[in-house]
């Protein structure tokens, strides 16, 4: 008896139209983040993205300036019980409880398919204690074809109560210092928007040895179905992400450009070109695109094809000239 | 972006949506695609829906494209109403897994609950013979009844109301059904479903099950979609009764849209569902 | 010569239909907050609803339960330069900067106005520092038709380097402890979303003599306008209001329901029925309806007849059986 | 909610759209409506468009409505060009101020640019005498154009591109109609109305400008309009020259959606509009 579900091959979407004669252009979009070299400033958020082979038959993986795999530890996590998202007004909460293969099977199994790619993998990844983030970094520090690790502070630490390490700078020294002696690979920290003043973190950040920071993560929310009077996650409280924090993201980045001098990811409902470069006025040397992934797979081509069209109608000639340039 | 042919309500609540869908890839029964309903963002995310015919099967070129069967319940599907031919829309697909065959059952049962209908006619069209369960509330929520008469297979209808058919839910019509070689397929709503799986189990009938879960993604990115399943050692007949089992212990999550829509439904963990 | 510019009349859109037999049916929706009795648990939130009399042509205030008006100072306050407010996704940013009328000019010119409706007034106001906040408490107190005070603790303290009461336990326990015994009247403390953790200034309100709690204000955020790269707020930053809100604000409201005693009213992109009672659910025991006033003048009214019919349809009883009834 | 009578576009950029309004009320010249555009959430507020004609004017009954002029700027106005006849929009309004006349001024100049021509048809209607100067980037953005040559009054026309009229910016041809009676209404872009006031301060003609800004309640109540106006002290005449001025210091915020949309343009503090 066959028990075992048959799969049918997923048919892939024609692949995007060809854009003639972008190769034989000048325009110089590369960026240097945390020491990695971007080919240009658009990658895909942890998350959105899968390990990366989920969306390579959309899109030419290559294109991307980096893509951010799904957050990883040490050991695989099963996740949270359904339901795990619900949409939300220009937005969508998601309590998927950071379910994940492992950093063992992420490098055994999904990394080799990611190596035939011309795009830098950064591994963003995470733990309940600052051992588990230090487990986790050496173990992904011993391995060829990553690019660099973003670490998702927005994790509560099992040895201090479940208190978030981002929402404290104590904390997110010590982890990220501990981290940054167990990896030579540039660090990136990842930065919760759950918190009064972002600006403190990122300097705590900072003054652990971060090569640079990426932000924002998801806003705390949730939501009620009134029929039911049940949550609609079966966390009860998730992360919001999408366009409707998009304000939210863009001033948090702000502020934090005036406050370090790491380079920035901006991160948070970017949908359209025009998007990203407000963050990169805002201050933003690179961005991630996480939930347009799911309305369009070709969002992140399309942000950087418009990119492109925004630098050459504006004569700018390289990612850094964009850079803060915020006219105040 | 694909062209909308047509958009006819076809009873109060549903409609029959024809896309045109040039060089249409090979899409098997169960499969569904996620539409993108507006360039705005109310909705935002995509919506699945499985493919309820392919248009023009066989003859290459003009009229290829897909049916959508959908019933409206609430922003998308109100929003889909307002299309009209050549609007355009969106379309990801095809995704998901389909349907296991079984060699050797004859005695194949489709039970379907309202919009749950959708994945059967491409696969009753695979089956010589099969036989259809179809139940609704009302006369009214038997969308797609007629494209299945004309199939000219065996056709059992329930409504909770009577007004078609047997009065009474269409998992009181299974029993009385299954033989030895029976093979039950079942969409519909998530009781329904239960109870197939609850009967398939106790009489030991291969049972599948086409399950709904809010999506995001829809190819297994975001893990928004999971279910949870019952571990992965093998399979035991239990002592009791004839129902096979797997460690609970070992329970994972599985994703919806990539390692299903189809599940057997001996693997899924009912009470969490 | 002509010089002053003829106000044409403002014509009003057409009454709203009449609901016919409301009056007749049992179903009893008021609702004590703070010692105010209201009729039902709408209101229209501070500064979104002018002074009350820019509303009085398109909907009949008689049937709020209470409306909120602008924010008063001390002084008349001019604002912040324009422009003031930019649409967002699901949001809307604004930097009105807390132009108001003084608190003086509001109980000559205004007040007498609402007196005359069977609707409680409600007077949200700040300062820029305790003193002021005291002494605008003081004027108010002593003046009749106002129900009850709603502190606005989102506003930077002058005395402190400009640090927002509303972000510091230690300062929104003096802030609301002097003001608490600077007036008899009810005092509502309206609770800013910027914080790492809400619950810890609820609990500080709590215990300075607060009589309830509204929350959520406004979100920090900013947007930027690609093509000139200038902020599209004349004030850089601004506050992000509206459905793109609303997880955000229901998920506080749940916190801030389980740590403190006192009653809250749920504020933040209340749109429709529905949102106001996800609102209930999760703790809030009555509602301020902000964005959605802009969206459709009778947006306050349409929630509360939704929320009569929710009742009616669900045979809620009265509004405390809904408070905080999630099913987690 | 109100019905759509027609939306029709009579240049690349621009439409006229037609809306039924039972019971119109009285509409002023420059007055204006905020229209919602969806009962989606995208975009949110309402846009305020003014009232270029009405509609059935006189004729009690049938055919009452408004008509508005658009022209496709953003994400609202793109959805405005997808309204089709009896569809719904809500209207709120008319809000607003209008404009004031002033006995003796016999020379009634308009200036206009692009879609700035819309508060200018029913106020063109009220004078026996009237001149509009209307101007536009290339012939395409001359709304309404045919409309105010029906009206039979003296019209210049200026194009940047001179593909229609005077090729030049319109408000260099304001200069050499000036004269000691006249008094000006202007209304466009943001340069152009700083650059008619300019005019009219030096020489010291009344100037009535309508303002846009982006609003959100449209009836004073966000405080979100605001553009800044000088003090309220009593116009002093310079000395220098003919401009009247009020002193700077008492500048405060005055709102366009109630206190305008139309100003005398020396009440307005153009460095920071
Ligand atoms: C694999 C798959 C195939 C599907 N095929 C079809 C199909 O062929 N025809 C069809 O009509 N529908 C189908 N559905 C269901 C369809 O996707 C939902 O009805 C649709 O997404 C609802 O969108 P909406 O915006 O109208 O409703 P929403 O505004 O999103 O929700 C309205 C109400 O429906 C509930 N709801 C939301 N999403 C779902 C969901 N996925 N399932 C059940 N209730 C939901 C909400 O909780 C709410 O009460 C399928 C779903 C899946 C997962
Ligand atoms: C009192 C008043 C009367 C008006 N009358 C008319 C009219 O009769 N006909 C007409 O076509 N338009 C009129 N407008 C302008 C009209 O309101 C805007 O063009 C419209 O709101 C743009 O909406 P959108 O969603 O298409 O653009 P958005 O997507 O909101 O914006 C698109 C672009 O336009 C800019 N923009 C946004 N709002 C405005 C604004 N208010 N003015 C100028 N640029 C803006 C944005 O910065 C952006 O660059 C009037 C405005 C006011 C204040
Ligand atoms: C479904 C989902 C899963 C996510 N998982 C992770 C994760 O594992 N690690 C992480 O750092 N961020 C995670 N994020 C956050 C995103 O990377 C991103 O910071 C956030 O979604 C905001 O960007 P957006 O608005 O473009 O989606 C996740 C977001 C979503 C929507
Ligand atoms: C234009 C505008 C002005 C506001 N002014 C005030 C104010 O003066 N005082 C105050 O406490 N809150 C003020 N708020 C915040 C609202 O009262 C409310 O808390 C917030 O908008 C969230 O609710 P909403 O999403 O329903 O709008 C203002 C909001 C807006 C949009
Ligand atoms: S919908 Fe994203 S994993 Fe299934
Ligand atoms: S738009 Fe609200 S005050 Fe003018």
């Amino acid at each position: 008896m066959g028990r075992d579900i048959k799969k049918s091959e997923v048919i892939p979407l024609p692949p995007p139209v060809e854009k003639g004669g972008r190769g034989d252009l000048t325009l110089d979009l590369s960026v240097n983040i945390a020491g990695i070299e971007l080919k240009n400033p658009v990658m895909t958020a942890s998350g959105t993205f899968g390990y990366g082979e989920e969306y390579a038959p959309y899109i030419d993986l290559n294109r991307l300036g980096a893509l951010v795999v799904k957050g990883l530890s040490l050991q695989p996590k099963q996740g949270n019980p359904p339901p795990r998202i619900v949409e939300t007004a220009a937005g969508m909460l998601n309590s998927i409880g950071l379910q994940n293969i492992g950093a063992g099977v992420f490098i055994e199994k999904k990394l080799p398919f990611l190596r035939k790619f011309d795009t830098k993998v950064i591994v963003n990844f995470f733990g309940d204690s600052i051992d588990e983030y230090c487990e986790v970094a050496k173990i992904l520090d011993s391995v060829d074809g990553i690019a660099g690790l973003e670490m998702n502070i927005s994790c509560p630490n099992k040895e201090e109560g479940w208190l978030e390490f981002g929402t404290n700078p104590d904390l997110t020294f010590r982890v990220v210092n501990a981290v940054r002696k167990s990896t030579r690979l540039p660090l990136i920290v990842k930065l919760s928007p759950n918190i009064t003043d972002i600006t403190i973190i990122a300097k705590a950040a900072e003054d652990a040895g971060a090569d640079a920071l990426s932000l924002i993560n998801t806003l705390s929310g949730m939501a009620v179905d009134v029929n039911t009077r049940r949550p609609k996650l079966g966390n009860v409280i998730g992360g919001l992400s999408g366009p409707a924090i998009k304000p939210v993201a863009l001033k948090m980045v702000w502020q934090v450009f005036k406050s370090v001098k790491l380079p920035l990811i901006g991160i948070g409902g970017i949908m359209t070109a025009e998007d990203a470069i407000e963050f990169m006025i805002v201050g933003a040397s690179a961005v991630q695109v996480g939930t347009a992934n799911f309305v369009d797979p070709q969002a992140s081509i399309k942000i950087l094809d418009g990119i492109e069209d925004y630098f050459e109608r504006n004569e700018v000639k390289n990612v850094k000239d964009m850079v803060g340039n915020l006219r105040v | 972006m694909a062209k909308i042919l047509y958009n006819k309500q076809i009873l109060p609540a549903y409609y029959q949506l024809g896309i045109r869908w040039e060089n249409l890839p090979t899409i098997e029964p169960g499969q569904f695609v996620m539409l993108r309903l507006t360039k705005y963002i109310d909705p935002l995310l995509r919506r699945p829906f499985g493919v309820y015919k392919i248009l023009g099967q066989g003859a290459r070129g003009k009229g290829q494209g897909i049916e959508i069967l959908y019933k409206v319940l609430g922003k998308g599907t109100r929003l889909m109403t307002n299309l009209k031919p050549d609007d355009e829309v969106d379309i990801l697909g095809p995704l998901g897994n389909s349907f296991s065959a079984h060699s050797g059952k004859t005695n194949v049962i489709i039970v379907a609950g309202g919009i749950g209908i959708v994945p059967f006619y491409l696969l009753a069209k695979r089956f010589k013979k099969v036989r259809l369960l179809f139940g609704g509330r009302s006369k009214d929520d038997l969308p797609g009844l007629d494209d299945f008469k004309k199939l000219k297979i065996d056709i059992e209808v329930s409504t909770d109301d009577g007004s078609r058919g047997k009065k009474g839910l269409v998992t009181e019509i299974i029993a009385k059904q299954l033989s030895g070689n029976s093979l039950i397929y079942a969409c519909g709503p998530q009781g329904m479903l239960k109870e197939v799986a609850r009967i398939a189990d106790k009489t030991g009938i291969p049972c599948y099950v086409s399950l709904d879960k809010a999506m995001a993604c829809g190819i297994g990115a975001c893990l928004g979609c999971a279910i949870k399943v019952k571990g992965q050692g093998p399979w035991v007949k239990s002592q009791e009764n004839k129902s096979a089992i797997r460690n609970p212990q070992s329970a994972i999550y599985k994703m919806v849209c990539k390692d299903g829509p189809i599940f057997d439904a001996r693997e899924i963990v009912w009470e969490e569902i």
